[in-house]
Formats: structure tokens, C-alpha cells, sequence
């Protein structure tokens, strides 16, 4: 077993290593949080040359594309692609999001229509959660779709935002409203859409970083054909959910090794700038060390869990306990940086990136907030925050 | 010690308010930081028509005599309408520097001057930047006849647009001094930085043997009153930090009051309304240790005094602002991390501001020293 | 006027010093919180002590046995006292709590009955306010008092809960239910009671420190004199509100040289145990020492406001404050102590007792949460905490 | 690395949770406080009966050769029952330094007895207490003829009642060694002491001249080895302090569903409900740490990874306690503070537990230097 893993390691090594000191070197340790907006064409290549190396979807049933690897191997893949500095995933949303959901609920037209071009890494998507009016409240959507009794599509009117890499998607997937004057998790559908269509804008929103990886999606009658609902109308919130199920995948192993990355340029700053000599920047620096080596201990705790499907204390707390990490360790940045960390150089170095955009970790996919409301009731079986008597008008 | 807001005080404080959330609402300072970080319209009316220069500067040289407390009331309204011009690096930086630690002939000839805010100046430290421990590191200065020649460089020298004057401190048979500069001094290159805090623009100093006469040197010798004076100097930083931490407050209160999510406004939530009272709390102290840093200063304080006073003031200013920009973020959700929301200009200037005049770590570990006795 | 002050604490040294070299040698820097069931009797003669030497009451008017002294003079006093090291007040109820309550609210058969005793020295009191089943909910009075109708006098059953010097006291004054059915804030009365009676209980409480400064008290048809309501039947929440108001005095800079004194011995220990050499104890304790400093300007911009009546927002936050800068003082105390802070000679040393006691401070007079909300909802006018429909049967 | 819960392990774990939660209660562990610290009879059944002091010892030594993971299971629940007996300081300390620095003669000569519950032992590590950075710091070892003469103090020796061996570590040659002292050797004298943690007693022990034959040096002249073994052992306290957190956090979950305020449990405030799902992260990240360290011990780590392993696992476990603790306190509140209730018991015992093989800044600073490169 682990000298199968060892074998499938050096394989990626040996694949890797030379593309990323050759013609991709310039995609090397890119492209990850904070960093999403840069290089988008070469990043697109990247994911096709991974196509044709065959690492793509390696979690995926080899029916469908993948490789079919085994949970262990996966998280070896994820670690090894990302310590090496490969390039953040452009295709992370279709692999790691709507493929296994197609996997799962699609039917077979879906699965047909849509894998092939995921496992290529020549369809790209992005997803429509969040909209402005709902934020934590991921239930109130406003967006609605309409069924046309004639042709069976459904026409969409709303928007939605905190849409990452929507302008170099290709698809986008959508929980709508599709039963008028249903509330809360009631009558929404989740809808496959192409994104080149009129009726669809997308604008990208300024972050604090002064880039933008987010964008707000406007649909104006824009149309998801009929064959393109995943579950039947009404199930949305079920397909929703599960999909965020998959997100809580091997993947984060992969993430780790950023954070890893990351640790280690903070750490060489430290070296360079004097920081290393502060006694309370080393106790921090080594606190970032353990919390990053417990984070792992904690993934890999998840993935050793019996698969009842059922959430555990340790993957209730694992969003909180990593975001909370990782924002510590953009603020550690700042200050190990010093007055230097104020200074752009052309462009955020990688450290001011983690320094700012970690901000967002702790907001996106669940505030810190929903994320102790969610331990609190569901961990600690805590009584339910009181729902009002009157919905939102928001 | 005088701690109280009497009516005097109050006039002030909210004469600065009324000026500075007509002059410098969010609109304004956005488009003061794509000229470059500076709104002139508003420097000319503060220093030449409000006087907001001479506050503190000693009646004898033009000043109206007022203490550090009435400057810390402007600098906290300066910090909560994150204005974009030089007061800072004038009133703040260069006047103390030259009421504490000039010669008699220095006051003379700059003071008046800078408080009449016909000049704007500015202060290049050492070459980390404007760190008080580390005063002169940067520039080297030779006695040549009668003239003195400079040679090094100096970090993040705060404000350059429209500066006048720049005291650059050097070290002079290896002990610091002060120098006046004349910020078209032939050979005195100030080569403007990209910063993240977009109106706080900083410099780099480079002086290639500049030539300076005799008089252009400003102290009087005394190592010690340097280091008073950038003791002011951080409590005047800690109270724009404090006001920058009270505006983030006022900021998200008002937000988490209108922001409705579950059906109520998120100011609802125990969570939410726990972690404003813990911004109010630091908030709070943080105003209690500028205001009490300030009183002290203007009863009259020991040096020992003045470091814990100054250290008070900076760690819990800083500890305040940090924390109020992180929140602001935190609780305005999504739109915290944008650009068009303003809690990204705080938290910018929050954590540039943390490590200008000496980081909470730095002043917490010289009080460590003190209180310990086991260093000087 | 700064040599008005001057002189009032050269008075008071020359006055104290040599008495607490002297005679009233073993009660220097003792009885404060935490130590507060230390040498009852010998505080009780230092209590007369300081009466005869015009010491007690100083803050009251003089045509009440006061000095009279302003605002700025009992901080001087508060402060030199403390700072010689003179014993934690055995009468601080009477002179701090009951006593400014009856000079602004009680008859004047009430002041000439109870306030010379307070100034003397002679007579101690006690609060009745908490119940087992209130804690927080202050006003979840269970305590009932019954007028008898041939008397006048209220007879009361009940159980008041951490009354403190309960068993060194001889009055207590209560909060109870007068109006049967009545809840919350309506329907109470602020009784003036004798402890040593029939039908009164003291049990001390053992506290996790060992040792007692914690009663409950047990009121079993106990009676409280007709002429010993403070305000009207039905007015005792006001009183026992206004009553709190008086506790936020200048007395507070006095618990601050206490405050300062630990933290000294925390200094010298740190010095003399190598603990000053740990860069991270090094941050803590000029932390420590900068915190108590802000602390101090906290208090001074309280007693420097306008006396309007309003609790401004410093003064809403000072108890948050201190509490918390205290527990954090007394944890700080057990790392410096180290492994040897764990090991007691004979009885609890005054950093073991800080670490230890320093806990209630979060606890009692308003929890930490209790304070937040009181932050949250005065200082901030954030909406207030929803209130029950249906009342507690506690 | 095996971090799973298999069968076996969930039964290791279970029969130890119904073994002392039968007979390891508050009632039970208060009356061992009275009795000086020690449950003689439940140390009886745990050595002699269930085998726990055999579970990580190597089969060829009578032990059943489970691994530290298992080890830490059962300290874990000793952590949440308060266990007052020496599982820890025979099984957890004297063990691993036996089998992991000790001389095959010692081994042979020691660990079967005390796998089989027959040998109750503990160590004296340092004159100031289990300080595995100081290891023998506080007794020096003299070659006499063929024997050694031990003089000097270890402080915080834990667990006397009942000891039958001593493991002393000295200096020998300016080298740590370890030697086997019989708790009864004439001139050596346990001297207990009173501490706060009534059920975590310890000694001074105070050699004066005590002369041990030969074959009482103990270890195989591999400093490396001690080290190793006593992070091992701080990896095993680590579990007891994990358990000591989760027990806090169910205590106070029950307690906050049941106590009523403002008419409704306190459970059902925000601020309680996120309180104690802080504690919950904490609590969770100290497991991952210290079942994460246990695994990797187990599978085998270089001396640099063995490093942060029991870093990780002490810092962590040491903050879930101390703050779990801290808020059983609080969350408690009145009740929380008194003799009566539970917290205390677990309050005194997390903070003397987190000054026990290395203080979490202790194990940080090392850990700087590892990662830094600038110490050895």
C-alpha cells in the first residue's frame, strides 16, 4: 500500500517536475486563493496538458474519466501536486464540485454531456450559490426560474455574486427559485447554464486586493435547457448540499500543502529581515508550524472516519479551525513583513496576497459565525438559533 | 493630569468633526488617493485657514500653546476620516521634533512657520523606516568646513506631495542629529513608494553626499529629547489609530443595525453584538491610554514615565485598530472584502500605522526592560 | 489644589505608617479579595482605628461624620491607602454601598439610626441581592417578604446566595418580593435587616480556593422592622439599582493600588525565579503593566466626566475591563510561578490567592456576558436580548 | 500512520471509559484527595487486572505491544475521570524511558513487572521539576569504587504513595544518566508536598551521598534516547490533558442545558452556544494533535519530526485544557467557583499539567529554532 503510493508519487514527480521547470515554469506555485485571477490562458493549457498526462479527476470512477484512485492515493496526489508548486486548479469547481454531483444525481444524458469536457479540461464552470440579499442566509434565494410550457427550458431572472472565476468559466450551476412563493430550503431547482448566452452579464467585483477573483452573475431570461435540471425541480436544496459535501474532500490535503508553501516564504522572510530574531515573531512562527501540522493530523482524521456520511466533530470544526489558521497567518505575514509589508513592488508579492485575501476565509462558505452556530447545534446538540416568525423581506 | 473633555476640548474635537466629515468623507479621500494620497484643497484649509498646525506649538513661536491632549482630538478625527494630508507628518512629527529637541535658533526660524501652516514638513528616521529605536541608522553625516555632507538612505518617509521641508536624522560622530532639508535640496532624492494605504504615501530618502551649511543643523545635542519627541509623536499616532478603531465601530454598528439576515438585522444576534462590545471595550481603553499618555505629557512626565505612557498608548491604539479593521471586515461579510466598502481602507492604514513609530512588540519589550531593570 | 492633595496624603502617611509598622503590623496588604476571611477580628479594631483617627467615611459629607472630601481628594486617599499597604476595608459595604444608599433615600430615623455605626466602625454590613436560582437575572427574586398587618414588620422567607463578610457582619440589607405574583422589576422591597435574629442561617460556601469569603444566607420568617424600608414597598428594584450605581466610585482606585501591588510581587518573582528571562513572560507582564496603567486613566476619565447621571461608555466598560485584566494578572501569576505554583506551604500564597480568586471577578457583580450585553445594548443601542414570553420558574 | 478508530481501539477506549466512570466518579476521586492522592484499590484493578501499564510495553517484555496511540487512549480517559493513581508516571514515564534509553539488562530487569502491574514507578527528572530541557540538572552522580554516590534534589517528583522505584536522572561525567533507585534506599528521602491538584501529588527528593551498585545506571549512554522517551511521555500527558478538556466541555454542555436564566437554558444564548463551540475546536485540534503526534510515533519519525510531534500535541492539549477549564468556570458561573462543583478540580489540574514536560512556550521555542535553522 504505501509502496504504492510511493510509486504513484514519484510517477507525478517525474511528470511534473520537468513541465514545471520548462514550459509551464512560469504557472509554478500560482494561481492558488488570492493569486485566481492570474495567468487564465495558461492555465487553461495546464489543465489539458494535466488531461493528457491522465491527472485529471484522479478520484473519479475510471468509468467516467478517472483514475479511480483510492482515498490514500488521492490525498498523496493532491500533497505531491501541490509541493511541487503545481498550478492552482482552474478546474477545481468541475472536478471537485458539479462531476461527482453529476456523478451522483446527474442522469445519463448529464453525465455524457458534461464529464468528458471536465476531464479534458476543456469546459470550465463556476458556481451560483450566494446571492446579495442572502449572504449566511444561503436559503433566501431570490433568483427565479421559470418553466416554458412550450419548449420545457427554464428562463432565469436574479443574480448572483461572490462567483469565483466566472469570467473564465464556461458553465455555471444555479440554485433558483422555480416554485413562486416558497421560502427557505422549498421549491428550488438546481440548474446546469451556459454561460456565453444573452440574458447573462458578468461583472467582476474589486476586492480589497484591488484584483478580482469574484464576480456578480446577472441573469435577464437567460435559459437552462430541460434536460439540464440536476435531481427533479423542487429537490435543489438536496443537490445543493450534497454538492458541498464534496467539497470537503481529499482536496483540503492539497490546500495544506499551499498553506505549506506559504509557511515556508514567511519563514525565509523571517530569515532575511531580521523577523527571526523577535521573540514573539518565533513563538508565532512555531505556533503557524503546529497549527499547520495539526490541520493535517485533523484531514487526515476525517478521511480515516468511518463513511457513514455523517459529519463528525472533527470536520464540523475543520472550516473554522483552517480559515481561522490561515487568516492568523496572513496577519503574521503583515507583521513579520514589517513597514516593507505596506510597500508594493508592481504587484502584490505572494505574502501580501496571503496577508489580504485570507480575510476572505473566514467569510466565504460559511462566516466564522454560521460556522460556531453549526458546531454549536450540530456537534454539541445546542438548541437551534430561533427562526423568525416573519420571513425576510431582505 | 487633566483628563477631562471640558467645553474647550469639546470645541475642538467637534469643530475638527464637522470640518473633516464634510472635507473628507469616503468619496473625497478615495479620490484624494488617486492623486496620490493627498488632498491640497483640505491641507491649504487646515494648516492656513483652521490652524490646525500650530495647536501645539508654543505660543512664543507662533503657536496657540495648546497640549498634546488638544492634538491628539484632532489626529483622532483625522484617523476616523482617514484624511489624506501631511498633518501627521507636520504637526505630529516635525513640530515636536523641533519644540523638543531644536536649538533656539532652530525653533525660530522653522517653527512660526509650521504653525502659521505656510510650511509642510516631514521626518525621514532611519533606514527601517520611522522607528524611534533606531534613530539615525540610515545617513551618515561629515563635518566638511564649514558644512555638513550627508550620505545613506531612509525608509518610508511619510508624505512627499507638497512637502517643504524633510528633518532627516543622521548619525554624526556615531551619535543621531538632526538635519534640516530643504526638500529641493540638489542631490536629495525622495522616490515616492507604491503602498497598499493608498493615503498614506511614504518615500524612500536618498542622499548622495548632499552638502548642507552649518546651520542647517537643528538639535541641540540632547540624544534624550529626541527620543521625548518621538515619544509625542507616537502618542499622536495612537490617537489617529484610535479614532480609525472608533470609526470602524461606528461603521459596523451601523451596518450589522441595517444588514438583515434570517429575517433580522444580524445587530440581533448575541454573537454579533459580543464582538461589537469587545471592539467597544478596546476601543475604550484605547482611548483611555491616548488621552492619559496625552495628560501626563502636558503635567509634565520623567522619561521613564513618558515610556510607559508612550507605550500605553501605541500597544493599545494599535491593538484597538487592528482589531476594530479585522471586525469590520468579519461582520460586514462579503462585502467587507470589497473595494467599494470602506473597512479595507481601515484595516490597510491599521496595520501600516502599527509599524510606523515602533510596534506594539518593540514598546512592550523596552517596558519589559524597565520593569525588570535588567537593561538601561 | 494639587497641594491640598498633597498635604491630605502626607496626613494619611504620616497617620498609617506607623501604625502598620506598628501595632496593626500583620494586617499590612491583607483582607483584599481573595483574602477577604483573613484576621476578622484584628480588621474589625482597625475598622474602630481609623475612625477614631477621622479615616472612615471620608467621602461623606461631614454633617454625616464624613470629611467631605471632593472627588479628587478620596482618589489620593483610596490610593495612598492602598499603596502603603493598608488592610482590604471590613466596612466597605457600610461606607461605600448602604451608607451614600440611606444619606440619598432613608428616613432620617434611618440615617440617625445607622450611619454612625458605619462611621464608627462598630456596625458591619452585608448584601442580600443574589439567589441560587437568579445569578444574572438579577431581578428573579424568589425572596418574599409578608407585611405583618398588626406590626408593620415584614416577616421574609427566602434564601440569599454569595453574600459576602455575611458571618462578619451584623445587618444585611435584602431584596425581596413584596407584591405576591409580581415579577421582574415590579413588586420588590429593600429591606434593612439584623442577621443575628431567629429564623436567619449563615452557611459559608467553600470556594475553589479552600477557604470561605462566601455564605449563603436563609431567611426563615426573619423579621425586618416597619422603619427599615429604604424608599416605598414596591420601590426596591430602583433602590437596589441606585445602590449599584454607588459601587462605581472612586473606591475603585483604590482596588487598583491592590492591583499594583500584585503585580509587583509578580515582578519580583518573575525576577528572582528566572521567569523575567522568558522573552513570551516578558510581553505578558509589560502588558500587565501597561493594561493597569490604561486602567487607571479609565477610572480618572469616569470620575473626570460630567456627573449627569449617564454611565458613559468607559465607565459602561470598566468592569469588563478590570475583570478581565485581573483573571488574565492571576494566570499570568501560575505561568511565572511555574511547576512550583501548583505546591502550597502551609496556606495559599497572594499570587496563588490571585490566580485562584481572580476567577470570581468575571463572575460575580454582572458576568462577563452579562457585561457584554450591557455594552452592547446601552453604549451601542443594539437591539436587546429577546425576553421570554413565559416567565421562569427558575 | 494510523489515525483510525478501529474496533480495537473504540474498545480500548470504551472499556476504559466504563471502567472509570464506575470507579473513578467525583465522589470516589474526591475521597483519594482526602486520602493523599491515591484510589489504591482502583490502581490495584488497573495494574494488576486490566493490564493498562502493559499496553505499549514490547511483547518480549510481558507487555502487549500496542503502540503510544493506544497508550494515549487510555490517558485520555484517565484525563477525563481525574484518575488518581500512577498510570502516568509508571506507565507513561518509567516505561518508555526503560524501553526506549534503557540497557537490555534494565529492561529484562524492570519491564516485566512493571507491565504487569507489579512495579509502580515514577521519575525524577530535574531540580526544577519534569523539565525534560533540564534532564538531571538537579543531582550529581560520582563513580565510587563499584558502585555510584548520588547527591542532590529533584523537585516535583510525581506520585509517592505507593512507589516502589524511583528512576533518577543525573548528571554522570556532566552527562544526563539515569539510575534506578528502591523508593526505600537509605538516604534518599520522598518528601511530599502539598499542592493545589489534590489528586496529582508530588515530592522533593533529596539524595544525600545515596550509594547504588552498578548495575542501578539504568541507560545505554543515548541522550537522544531519553529525549525521545520523554517526549513520548509528554505526548502521553498531552492525551490526559485532551481528556481533561473534553470532560470539561461535556460537563459544561449538560450544565448550560439545564441552568435556567431569563426564563430559557442558558445553552440557547449565542454567546454560550459559540463559547462552547470554541472550546469544541479546541478540543478537536488538541485530539488531532495528540492522536496525529501518537500515529506518527508509532509509524516511526526521525528525532526532528518526533520535535514538533509532541510539540504540537502538548501546546494544543495544554490550550484545550486551559481554556476548556477556564470556561467550565465561567460558564458555570457562581456555582462554577465554589469546592463543591467539578471545574476546579479540572482548573487546578490543567494548569499544573501545562508546567509538566515543558511548558507550551518551552516546546514553541524550540520548535522557532528548529524551523529558524539557527540552533541545534
Amino acid at each position: 500500500m504505501s509502496e504504492q503510493i510511493e510509486s504513484l508519487r514519484r510517477e507525478l514527480a517525474d511528470w511534473l517536475t520537468p513541465r514545471l521547470a520548462g514550459p509551464f515554469g512560469q504557472l509554478r506555485h500560482r494561481g492558488g486563493p488570492g493569486d485566481e485571477d492570474a495567468l487564465g490562458v495558461e492555465r487553461k493549457e495546464w489543465e489539458q496538458e494535466l488531461a493528457r498526462g491522465g491527472w485529471s479527476c484522479v478520484g473519479w470512477p475510471t468509468e467516467h474519466g478517472g483514475r479511480g484512485l483510492s482515498i490514500a492515493e488521492q490525498v498523496a496526489f493532491h500533497e505531491e501536486y501541490a509541493r511541487l508548486g503545481g498550478p492552482g486548479r482552474m478546474g477545481h469547481i468541475g472536478e471537485g464540485l458539479i462531476g461527482p454531483t453529476l456523478i451522483a444525481f446527474g442522469t445519463e444524458e448529464q453525465k455524457q454531456r458534461f464529464l468528458p469536457g471536465i476531464v479534458a479540461g476543456t469546459e470550465f464552470w463556476c458556481q451560483g450559490y450566494s446571492e446579495p440579499n442572502a449572504g449566511s442566509d444561503l436559503a433566501n434565494v431570490q433568483t427565479r426560474a421559470v418553466r416554458d410550457p412550450d419548449t420545457g427550458h427554464w428562463r432565469v431572472h436574479g443574480q448572483k455574486v461572490w462567483t469565483s472565476l466566472a469570467h473564465e468559466s464556461d458553465w455555471i450551476f444555479v440554485l433558483a427559485r422555480c416554485e413562486p412563493g416558497s421560502q427557505g430550503h422549498q421549491g428550488l431547482i438546481f440548474l446546469l447554464m451556459k454561460l456565453d448566452q444573452p440574458g447573462v452579464e458578468i461583472r467582476p467585483i474589486r476586492q480589497l486586493t484591488g484584483t478580482s477573483e469574484f464576480n456578480e452573475v446577472f441573469f435577464d431570461g437567460a435559459v437552462a435547457e430541460a434536460g439540464h435540471v440536476v435531481g427533479a425541480p423542487g429537490d435543489g436544496w438536496k443537490i445543493a448540499m450534497a454538492l458541498l459535501g464534496f467539497e470537503r474532500g481529499v482536496s483540503t490535503l492539497g490546500q495544506q500543502m499551499h498553506f505549506a508553501h506559504e509557511l515556508q516564504l514567511l519563514v525565509d522572510t523571517a530569515r532575511k529581515n531580521g523577523g527571526a530574531k523577535i521573540p514573539v515573531i518565533r513563538a508565532r512562527l512555531a505556533e503557524a508550524a503546529l497549527g499547520l501540522k495539526v490541520l493535517r493530523a485533523n484531514a487526515l482524521r476525517m478521511m480515516s472516519g468511518a463513511d457513514d456520511g455523517q459529519l463528525r466533530r472533527e470536520a464540523l470544526s475543520y472550516k473554522y479551525a483552517w480559515s481561522n489558521w490561515h487568516r492568523e497567518l496572513g496577519q503574521l505575514a503583515a507583521d513579520v513583513l514589517g513597514p516593507d509589508g505596506d510597500v508594493i513592488d508592481g504587484e502584490l508579492n505572494r505574502l501580501q496576497q496571503v496577508y489580504l485575501f485570507s480575510r476572505s476565509d473566514t467569510i466565504y462558505a460559511g462566516t466564522n459565525e454560521i460556522q460556531l452556530n453549526l458546531i454549536a447545534e450540530r456537534a454539541l446538540g445546542l438548541p437551534r438559533e430561533p427562526r423568525p416568525v416573519v420571513p425576510s423581506k431582505g | 493630569m487633566n483628563l477631562e473633555l471640558d467645553q474647550d476640548r469639546q470645541m475642538i474635537r467637534d469643530a475638527a468633526e464637522d470640518f473633516l466629515s464634510a472635507y473628507s468623507d469616503s468619496a473625497k479621500v478615495r479620490a484624494a488617493h488617486e492623486a496620490g494620497g493627498m488632498d491640497a484643497g483640505v491641507w491649504q484649509r487646515i494648516a492656513a485657514e483652521l490652524g490646525w498646525c500650530g495647536i501645539a506649538v508654543p505660543e512664543e513661536h507662533g503657536g496657540l500653546g495648546l497640549g498634546l491632549f488638544e492634538l491628539a482630538l484632532l489626529q483622532e478625527q483625522a484617523g476616523r476620516f482617514l484624511l489624506a494630508a501631511p498633518l501627521f507628518s507636520t504637526a505630529c512629527l516635525a513640530a515636536p521634533l523641533l519644540a523638543e529637541a531644536g536649538t533656539d535658533a532652530a525653533r525660530q526660524r522653522w517653527l512660526p512657520a509650521l504653525a502659521a501652516g505656510e510650511l509642510t514638513a516631514t521626518v525621514a528616521l532611519s533606514a527601517r523606516g520611522l522607528d524611534p529605536f533606531a534613530v539615525g541608522d540610515g545617513v551618515r553625516a561629515e563635518p566638511d568646513g564649514n558644512a555638513y555632507v550627508l550620505t545613506g538612505r531612509c525608509r518610508h518617509v511619510p508624505q512627499v506631495l507638497g512637502t517643504d521641508l524633510v528633518i532627516v536624522a543622521v548619525r554624526l560622530g556615531g551619535e543621531p542629529a538632526l538635519f534640516a532639508l530643504p526638500a529641493d535640496t540638489a542631490g536629495a532624492t525622495l522616490m515616492p513608494l507604491e503602498t497598499l494605504d493608498q493615503g498614506r504615501p511614504v518615500a524612500e530618502l536618498v542622499l548622495d553626499g548632499v552638502r548642507l551649511p552649518a546651520d542647517s543643523w537643528l538639535d541641540a545635542g540632547d540624544v534624550a529629547a529626541i527620543h521625548r519627541a518621538l515619544s509625542h509623536s507616537a502618542i499622536a499616532l495612537a490617537a489617529e489609530q484610535l479614532g480609525l478603531a472608533q470609526q470602524c465601530l461606528d461603521l459596523t454598528v451601523a451596518y450589522a443595525q441595517e444588514r438583515q439576515q434570517f429575517g433580522r438585522p444580524i445587530a440581533g444576534f448575541q454573537a454579533v453584538k459580543h464582538r461589537l462590545a469587545e471592539v467597544l471595550v478596546k476601543v475604550e481603553a484605547a482611548r483611555s491610554a491616548v488621552y492619559g499618555a496625552a495628560a501626563e505629557v502636558d503635567a509634565g512626565v520623567s522619561d521613564k514615565e513618558l515610556l510607559f505612557a508612550a507605550a500605553s498608548a501605541k500597544s493599545f491604539a494599535d491593538a484597538a485598530a487592528r482589531f476594530a479593521a479585522q471586525e469590520a471586515i468579519q461582520l460586514h461579510g462579503g462585502v467587507g472584502f470589497t473595494w467599494e466598502y470602506d473597512p479595507h481602507l481601515y484595516f490597510k492604514r491599521a496595520q501600516a500605522f502599527s509599524h510606523w513609530l515602533g510596534s506594539a512588540d518593540a514598546w512592550r519589550e523596552r517596558v519589559a526592560a524597565q520593569l525588570l531593570e535588567d537593561a538601561a
